[in-house]
């Protein structure tokens, strides 16, 4: 009895302390993970997820405060990425946070705008071009579509508008030929 | 040394330590749905279990004998296991950060993997001593790694499958796994041949 | 010559049925102008071009109706003289079925050129050279429409080994590359003479598929006859085994040279480029005769009573097309190509472009639709098929489960959807279709994720930015506030003056004025600079603000609660 | 209405396996011909149930049940498992076996094409390995009273009159466990299941399913990749050891031409759907099955490894098939990129 303690007290200690000087002598910084969920998250900077960005979003994941399915931009598509990179189950999208929709441009009605920059302000990746009591405008390519100029419109008029179909970005639909099931109803 | 090449091919094939003694399943089940984490996870698991074969054969031989304590040896192999998976785990993080970006998340998981108990325990009950100890844990890793690979290349080309839809996942794995094992039951009698 | 040619050969490939000779008994005709020219302005690969002409603006035939954009863009032109009609959104000849850009003109039967003169290229730099031919809207005429100022570039030598000219011409039912070989072979050659020159190519090989021995004889007199005026011996015609795609240019270059340009690289690099015989045709046009490409040789065939190959006018309507040829009663759709890579077309509405090599009429007797798809059981005849040595199955597999990145690891991008995989499925796989698929799923994944990465780096630039005009402010307050200090001890002595009001509070104020004023405005109802309007104005103004309170109130549900 | 190609060659997955159960007849015939009618009725009753079972499961799954049905692939299945297993095993047994592999091997994983292992062989290891004993016994040539082998399959188990132990068998029994004196010639020698070259009738049962092989070839449903990989590197194994030991290792023409070699090389190795697909994996595929057989043949405790050996082979395809690709068009040239 007395040598079992001795022994497993013994194996304890020698392990604990060879453990503990690892600890600190192999200590590393950093956390590369960060960076491969922020390479997921859409980049939208919509704040939806309750973080001031996607980066803040990706190192609240990273920590385990946040959950995967905050984020309605990047849809049931990146939720899977998530839950494919941290090996967690798939969720859907928190109700919470918004929903899914489809991809969307702010366009300022540039006959009600009264230059007061405060869109300006608002835009996370400057993409609203303007100067003060001068007209704005949204450059386009470069929106996002967060809706973070929509609240501080004092006048109201910007509006969202869905991304529409070109020749240009038009894309093959997936295969679908039809042979008849087996009917199981039928009968 | 005839005798040491059977026990690696025993270890690998007849006596596979996934298809036939069924250990380890977790991992196999778990980390086999790329074939890169595969890879990685059996290069894990046969750096650990050739380590804590060693390891525990020593623990075993010089100080759980001597003292009439065999008892305590799965106890004592556990705590042993655990250390070098963590002992592993803070070396590799420091001197190859590359390395540990591709094991980092599989290493932790080898301390609760049954197979890397399971093996020192049956040198201990075959009577190994110190070489074959060692080799029979790298052959059984080896016969893991095998397995774990050969998986994953199947999982990866039946993630496309169009499995119905009560098959799909765990369950379909199983279903692979227990034909992988009917397959591996042809190298019966090999390890027996005179 | 021809004898001695050494040839390659590329793997795989098809042979089916050609119906070639149902188009070639008769000679090239003329088509008639259609009543209206609907010419899309995007007709090659690359950037649209910006239209450069107005609703009731009178063009002359050859006039450019739309400029290059961008780097890789080819010019476009009016057809024929006449008054544009409008510019506007229309039905494409495009699978999408989908409308775009389009200059409407109506001709008006006098077909009045704009000046012509030719391009004195030898005297000309080689940029002013392909900037001509940019502007003359030159563009692959073998169906790909990659502009060809691009690639008449020797590249980084300067000179170019071998100048491949491709008249293999391998889909079915197209011939109108064959018939422009047999009546003007002399033509093509003198455009390849110009094209040799630009190129400084060495030698410049004809390929020429063994089916169209005519072409080929044609060819062989043409060629002489410009070695001859050349005095050497540099252009060879090269009759090719048939076998579906060797008409591919990557195809053709590996049978004639035995280089294979690989995915994504220029042929240039490895000493070698491939122009179809019309893009040569239409080369000499442009340069030596000052004609910019406004017409092509169209083939129309398939279900119809007599099948002839037209030198047709862009913008003209195919359903004028297709009447030429009597359509029979059954015929059921247009497909602009051939029977292995043409594109179903919308309706037969839309007008033949510079792609339109074929006009092709089917039905379900010519067209059966395929049998059911069956699973794929891995037999691996696709692969034997395939001309670009692709694992189809493996493709197939992973874009139908919709893992795209295991499709592209099979090297989806090396497809050249010929469709010689789904031509031979024993389980009747549309194959291509997949492959269509995926690649434009990949491709809009790629836009996207080049998107997240500009949005990313400038959030992160704009952090940046804030942080440092934060930091700024703060030394600039501390720099006032040390300044103010000193003021404020001889202040202290004088007397205590009102403080200046900080720079934010006058913005707010402003700010404040303004939401006054638009206030002010809102309540009118009518803001002030639409109070002398004509009443279709006024209309149109209620018809717009109609619109926005629509979209603000279908907007509403999305936004969130503490809007 | 479909997108190009519009026009497509005439082929079909039912013409094909049609065409492989043509190329069984000739194999079929012989085994008639040496061993009674027992083998037809094992046929008709896999090829009844086998289709049964295809249709049950294709309606469960709510696919086309005629579309499918008529494929074909179900009865080359059961086809197969009635010529690998004995002709006079019990009739459940027979059942079983086509229902593991119809139901379990082939619909489980989604049906036809998507099987990662082969159905009958599956089958067939499954019942090896739970019905050992009925699984060898075979009859031996000559005895072909319909009768007697009727009530094997059906009624009474009276086989002593009609089993004998198969040429494989009856070698591996006595190489491993009888006096070290046993040799390959002497067993041989004194075994009256043994015929010219391989087991007696079972010689030409082989002969018969080359020539369906040559008939499957010259339609290019198979490539002669599998075939010629699989017959040469089992000649090539078997002809090296015997050389070396001739009285523990049996030789070339025994080995190709007793138990399933023969079968295996034309009909199971070439099974399109679980197999390599790319021509260098089927060589390394079709070999690494001739050196599976030979190796449990030879050292291990079932009689005849064909089975264990495909299905090992089946688990290693996908590696195979992704390391073995041929070079893609314009990427034949190393060192471009750099």
């Amino acid at each position: 009895m007395f040598e079992a303690i001795l022994v497993m007290a013994l194996g304890a200690v020698v392990l604990g302390a060879a453990l503990g000087y690892a600890a600190v002598r192999f200590r590393v910084e950093g956390d590369p993970l960060v960076e491969k969920i922020d390479a997921i998250l859409p980049q939208t900077q919509c704040g939806q997820c309750g973080f001031p960005g996607c980066k803040p979003y990706a190192q609240a994941i990273a920590k385990g405060e946040a959950e995967i399915n905050q984020c309605p931009p990047g849809g049931d598509e990146g939720i899977h990425k998530l839950a494919d990179l941290l090996g967690r189950e798939f969720k859907s999208l928190s109700a919470e946070h918004g929903i899914e929709k489809p991809k969307s441009v702010a366009v300022i009605d540039e006959q009600s705008c009264i230059g007061c920059t405060l869109c300006i302000q608002a835009c996370p990746v400057d993409a609203i071009v303007g100067a003060a009591k001068q007209m704005h405008t949204i450059v386009a390519p470069l929106c996002t579509g967060c809706e973070l100029c929509l609240p501080p419109c004092p006048v109201d008029c910007i509006s969202m508008q869905p991304i529409g179909e070109s020749v240009e970005t038009w894309k093959w639909k997936y295969p679908v030929f039809k042979i008849n099931p087996a009917k199981r109803e039928a009968a | 040394m005839t005798s040491y090449l059977f026990i690696i091919l025993g270890a690998v094939l007849v006596n596979n330590v996934v298809f036939v003694r069924i250990l380890g399943l977790c991992p196999f089940m778990g980390v086999s749905k790329k074939l890169e984490t595969a890879i990685g996870m059996g290069a894990a698991t046969t750096f650990v279990l050739t380590m804590a074969c060693g390891a525990s054969f020593i623990i075993d031989r010089w100080l759980l004998m001597p003292n009439q304590l065999e008892y305590l040896r799965t106890l004592s192999f556990i705590v042993t296991i655990a250390a070098i998976v963590q002992l592993t785990e803070l070396v590799i993080q420091k001197t190859s950060p590359l390395l540990h970006q591709v094991l980092g998340i599989y290493l932790p998981l080898i301390t609760t993997n049954c197979a890397v108990l399971g093996i020192p325990l049956l040198n201990v009950s075959l009577r190994h001593n110190f070489l074959e100890s060692l080799l029979f844990g790298f052959g059984s890793a080896v016969g893991f790694t095998l397995a774990l690979i050969l998986f994953a290349g199947i999982r990866e080309r039946l993630e496309a499958a169009d499995v119905p839809i009560h098959f799909r996942g765990t369950a379909i794995a199983m279903i692979t796994a227990g034909l992988m094992s009917l397959a591996f039951m042809g190298f019966a009698g090999l390890d027996k041949y005179k | 010559m021809t004898a001695l040619q050494r040839l390659f050969k590329f793997n795989g490939g098809v042979k089916p049925a050609y119906n070639k000779e149902a188009s070639t008994g008769l000679p090239i005709a003329v088509a008639p102008t259609p009543t209206l020219l609907v010419i899309p302005l995007h007709q090659s690969i690359g950037g649209m071009p910006r239209p450069l002409v107005t609703a009731g603006e009178r063009v002359l035939k050859g006039q450019r109706i739309g400029g290059a954009d961008g780097n890789v863009s080819s010019a476009v032109h009016a057809s024929t003289s006449g008054t544009v009609v409008a510019v506007e959104m229309r039905l494409m000849p495009h699978a999408s079925g989908l409308s775009a850009l389009c200059v409407m003109i109506e001709p008006d039967g006098r077909d009045e050129w704009i000046p012509r003169q030719p391009f004195d290229f030898r005297s000309a730099t080689p940029t002013q050279t392909r900037d001509y031919l940019r502007d003359a809207g030159v563009v692959g005429l073998g169906g790909a429409v990659f502009p060809t100022y691009l690639k008449l570039n020797p590249g980084k030598q300067g000179k170019l080994d071998t100048l491949v000219l491709n008249g293999a011409e391998c889909e079915p039912f197209i011939t109108c590359d064959d018939v422009l070989m047999r009546e003007r072979a002399a033509t093509i050659l003198k455009g390849v003479v110009i094209m040799r020159e630009i190129l400084s190519a060495g030698q410049v090989l004809i390929g020429i598929e063994d089916n169209k021995p005519e072409a080929v004889a044609a060819m062989e007199i043409a060629a002489r006859a410009a070695n001859q005026a050349a005095g050497d011996s540099a252009i060879g015609v090269v009759s090719v085994p048939t076998r579906y795609p060797a008409g591919g240019a990557k195809q053709l270059i590996r049978v004639l040279t035995g280089i294979e340009v690989p995915h994504g690289k220029r042929s240039t690099d490895y000493g070698v480029q491939c122009f179809n015989v019309g893009t040569a045709y239409a080369v000499y046009e442009a340069i030596a005769l000052g004609q910019p490409l406004i017409s092509r040789i169209v083939t129309v065939a398939g279900n119809v009573t007599q099948a002839r190959n037209y030198e047709v006018l862009f913008g003209t309507p195919m359903r004028d097309l297709v009447a030429l040829c009597g359509p029979l009663a059954d015929s059921d759709r247009v497909i602009m190509g051939g029977p292995m890579m043409g594109l179903l077309m919308p309706d037969d509405s839309v007008p033949v472009v510079k792609a339109t090599n074929c006009v092709l009429v089917g039905s379900k007797k010519l067209f059966p639709p395929p049998p059911p798809e069956m699973p794929c059981i891995r037999c691996g005849e696709c692969a034997k098929a395939c001309p670009a040595d692709l694992q189809p199955f493996e493709m197939y597999w992973f874009s139908r489960a919709k893992i795209f990145g295991k499709a592209q690891e099979y090297n989806l991008f090396d497809c050249i959807e010929c469709g010689c995989c789904a031509y031979v499925c024993p389980s009747h796989i549309p194959l291509v279709d997949y492959y269509r698929f995926a690649k434009s799923e990949i491709w809009a994944r790629e836009i996207e994720k080049e998107a997240a990465d500009v949005a990313r780096e400038r959030y992160e630039f704009r952090l940046l930015r804030e942080e440092r005009e934060k930091q700024e402010k703060a030394a600039k307050l501390a720099a006032k506030t040390a300044a103010g200090r000193e003021k404020a001890a001889a202040a202290i002595a004088e007397a205590a003056k009102p403080a200046a009001t900080p720079e934010e509070d006058a913005k707010k104020a402003l700010i404040a004025a303004a939401l006054e004023r638009a206030k002010a405005q809102k309540e009118l109802v009518h803001p002030g600079n639409v109070s002398d309007l004509t009443p279709e104005q006024q209309a149109e103004v209620a018809a717009i603000e109609a619109r926005r309170a629509e979209i603000r109130e279908m907007a509403k549900p999305h936004l969130r609660q503490d809007d | 209405m479909n997108n190009s190609p519009y026009f497509l060659k005439p082929a079909s997955v039912q013409s094909v396996m049609l065409r492989v159960l043509v190329a069984l007849l000739p194999g079929i015939a012989a085994y008639v011909w040496f061993f009674g009618a027992a083998v037809l009725v094992q046929i008709a009753l896999a090829s009844v149930t086998a289709l049964a079972a295809e249709a049950v499961m294709l309606r469960l799954r709510d696919k086309p049940v005629m579309l499918f049905l008529s494929d074909g692939s179900a009865l080359v299945t059961a086809w197969l498992i009635a010529l690998t297993f004995p002709p006079i095993v019990p009739w459940w047994l027979t059942v079983i076996g086509v229902l593991t592999a119809i139901v379990v091997a082939k619909h489980l994983y989604g049906g036809l094409g998507q099987n990662p292992f082969n159905p009958a062989m599956v089958g067939f290891a499954l019942m090896i390995v739970a019905y050992p004993s009925l699984m060898s016994q075979w009859p031996a040539a000559g005895f072909t009273d319909f009768v007697p082998q009727w009530n094997a399959i059906f009624g009474s188990r009276e086989l002593d009159a009609i089993t004998m132990a198969t040429p494989l068998d009856a070698l591996r029994t006595a190489l491993h466990t009888a006096d070290a004196r046993a040799t390959v010639a002497g067993v041989l020698g004194s075994n009256a299941t043994f015929g010219n070259v391989g087991g007696k009738g079972w010689e030409w049962v082989a002969a018969g399913y080359f020539l369906g092989g040559l008939y499957l070839l010259q339609q290019r449903i198979i490539t002669w990749h599998m075939p010629v990989a699989f017959l040469a590197t089992l000649f090539v194994i078997s002809g090296g050891f015997s050389f070396y030991d001739a009285s523990r290792f049996a030789g070339p023409g025994f080995q190709l031409f007793t138990g399933g070699a023969m079968l295996a090389a034309f009909f199971i190795v070439t099974d399109p759907v679980s197999g390599c697909t790319t021509p260098r994996g089927k060589l390394i595929f079709a070999a690494g099955i001739a050196l599976l057989t030979w190796i449990i043949r030879t050292f291990g405790a079932y009689p005849d490894g064909i089975a264990f050996a495909v299905l090992l082979m089946n688990i290693a395809t996908p590696l195979i098939d992704m390391y073995t690709q041929p070079p893609v068009f314009g990427h034949k040239i190393k060192g471009e990129d750099s």
